[in-house]
């Protein structure tokens, strides 16, 4: 009685494992051997050799196998007859190894164990034996391969099921990145961060004894080397705003003595008492 | 200085009810119009699926769980008989094209997510429907040696992860599926997987006739 | 057995016209309605615009330019006041987020905003203390090679900018900073800066407490 559900179960052994999707179809070939289309499963072990290598490749390991041999000689899995099952899969393991297919050990063990069990079952059972005694020596096997069965035929379910990618498309709308371009914004937490960063790893606390006034210098000192970018020569006086009061002009005249002193600017007076003139080094080098 | 666009307030992007309309008209109610398109946009844009919570995020005014909800089925019956669909999965919502677009879509994007050998596809039905399991029950299960290949490949996927080690000698790792498998088979839990029962209900029979 | 999902004819998926409805109404003219849905599904799901030529690949009947473009004219009225709006890009079409929705798509999606590395900062806050400095019065200061990168990036975002240049050999440019950095952190004279004094006290108070 479950000769024929076997039966149709059949095809996916035999094919290569990328193309399992296809194998569930009808009609389409099992396999192609020198061109030609193999759409039926050879019936017993005469098979054209290229497609035996085929056949033996995708199996799964002993335990596909041993489905496989069950299902093809319509042995019930239930009571398996165990010297048939064993000779034939015993003579699967000797045409892999004639075709050099390389045998895991695993199918190696799984001989093992076949002819265990049918040692086992040619002994005399003891009529009034214990539980572990008297269970049928195939149970473990038998388990084995059903539960084996049925994750196969799981993973056959979960295949179909139908895939993001495969069978259906995922909905994505671009949202364009450039709506809104985000600048790091950096405050002056930062700036001091980054200078005690500084101060930790050179130790310029030492040599450095920079005051206030200082910086309003070097903040003068940029001005003034912005005022002569022209490159033309600007009056010293024009450097000055009267206005701005005497601790600015202080800090305007002392940052022009530090452009001079640094080469950045060159200050020139052509007579005695005459117009003083200033302008960047930049100017001079250009000429 | 910064490029930040200001929020718009939701009233200026889309068609809001006119100022003349009696206000008994809204009620109590709030106007969740303009709320339903920032969902519509947000689900229509995003990379993965939205939960809910995450959805509500989405409004300036605190919504409960069953607002939200009821904006959801709304679209999705504002979306049907299209080529798109809203659904649910495992971790959220989701637009999605319906399956029967999928020839059509095929015409422009040749490339297929790979296809899985039957060692992969084995792999992955024994983590799903045994999960949490180690290595070593894998192999116990299939009958052959399971090799890290074929384990990579299922976490690449983002399919199948590792959840914690089994306290045995040598700690083995034990894996279990994630929320992405379900997302991309379009499920929202495990229990939507074909069932065991289903699946092995014959087996079963099997094992009562010969009992 | 199989998960392929055979194509459906179009009729099947999107409402057709009534079988009894007078043939003259259809007129010589296609039912172009289904195909619409499908060119929108396919716009929805595409990762790259799509331009007229793709489109066409979509219709299981020759159609020519213009027929599409209507198809496209007529998608781009549907969307008008949704969150997402189809438009016409250099190599096609493609859906988008409207701009006024970024903002509260952003909320899912939290971007931490940018942060200058290091290397920026440390330079940035050398020219505000040394100005006007050179390069390498910069690597002097921080002991490694200042990268042009780094100096560009202050002078692109307007914050730093070449004042002149120093009378040495190789003349190199002088940097400063500029009034848009005092701007940009609210500062209205370089001396708001937290005083070189101040910092270094704070770091010798950190020695002194960690010695």
């Amino acid at each position: 009685m479950c000769a024929r559900r076997w039966e149709s179960v059949i095809p996916d052994h035999v094919m290569p494992d990328h193309e399992i999707m296809e194998a569930q179809l009808p009609l389409v070939p099992l396999a192609r051997i020198h061109g030609e289309p193999l759409l039926v499963l050879p019936r017993d072990l005469y098979i054209p050799p290229d497609a035996l290598e085929l056949v033996l490749e995708t199996f799964q390991g002993p335990l596909d196998l041993l489905l496989y041999l069950i299902r093809k000689h319509n042995l019930d899995v239930l009571d398996i007859p165990m010297a048939e099952l064993t000779r034939q899969y015993m003579s699967y393991i000797e045409i892999m190894q004639k075709h050099r297919l390389e045998l895991a050990a695993d199918y190696l063990l799984m001989a093992a164990v076949l002819i265990e069990i049918k040692s086992r079952m040619l002994l005399p059972r003891a009529a009034k034996a214990s539980d572990e005694d008297g269970e049928d020596p195939r149970a473990e096997l038998m388990r084995r391969l059903l539960e084996y069965e049925q994750m196969k035929l799981a993973a056959q379910k979960l295949n179909e099921l139908p895939q993001a990618g495969r069978d259906f498309e995922i909905v994505q709308v671009l949202i364009e990145n450039t709506v809104s371009v985000r600048l790091p914004e950096v405050s002056v937490e930062d700036l001091r961060l980054a200078w005690l960063g500084l101060l930790a790893r050179t130790r310029l606390n030492m040599h450095h004894k920079v005051r206030r006034e200082q910086l309003s210098v070097r903040e003068q000192m940029a001005h003034i080397l912005r005022c002569l970018q022209g490159g033309e020569f600007v009056e010293f006086g024009k450097l000055f705003d009267v206005e701005s009061g005497l601790p600015k002009l202080v800090v305007t005249f002392i940052a022009i003595l530090d452009l001079a002193k640094e080469y950045l600017i060159e200050i020139q007076q052509s007579e005695t008492l005459g117009n003083i003139y200033v302008r960047t080094s930049r100017a001079l080098t250009a000429e | 200085m910064s490029a930040q666009v200001e929020p718009l307030p939701p009233s200026e992007i889309i068609i809001f009810p006119m100022r003349d309309e009696p206000l008994d008209t809204l009620g109590d109610a709030l106007d969740t119009q303009p709320l339903k398109r920032i969902i519509e946009a947000a689900l229509l844009t995003a990379s993965e699926p939205l939960s809910i919570a995450e959805l509500k995020k989405l409004s300036d005014v605190p919504l409960d769980h069953r607002q939200i909800e009821t904006l959801l089925e709304e679209l999705t019956v504002d979306w049907q008989g299209r080529g798109v669909e809203l659904t649910r999965v495992a971790n959220g919502w989701r637009f999605r094209a319906r399956p029967e677009m999928q020839p059509y879509l095929d015409r422009l994007n040749p490339q297929k997510p790979p296809r899985y050998s039957r060692a992969v596809l084995e792999t992955l039905a024994i983590i799903a429907y045994h999960q949490p399991v180690t290595r070593g029950d894998i192999e116990e299960i299939r009958g052959v040696a399971v090799s890290a290949q074929i384990l990579k490949t299922l976490e690449a996927r983002g399919w199948v992860e590792i959840v914690g080690t089994r306290d045995t000698p040598g700690k083995p790792e034990l894996f279990a599926t994630t929320k992405q498998l379900l997302d991309d088979l379009n499920l929202r839990a495990l229990q939507e997987l074909p069932s065991l029962q289903e699946i092995g209900a014959l087996l079963e029979q099997d094992i009562a006739v010969a009992e």
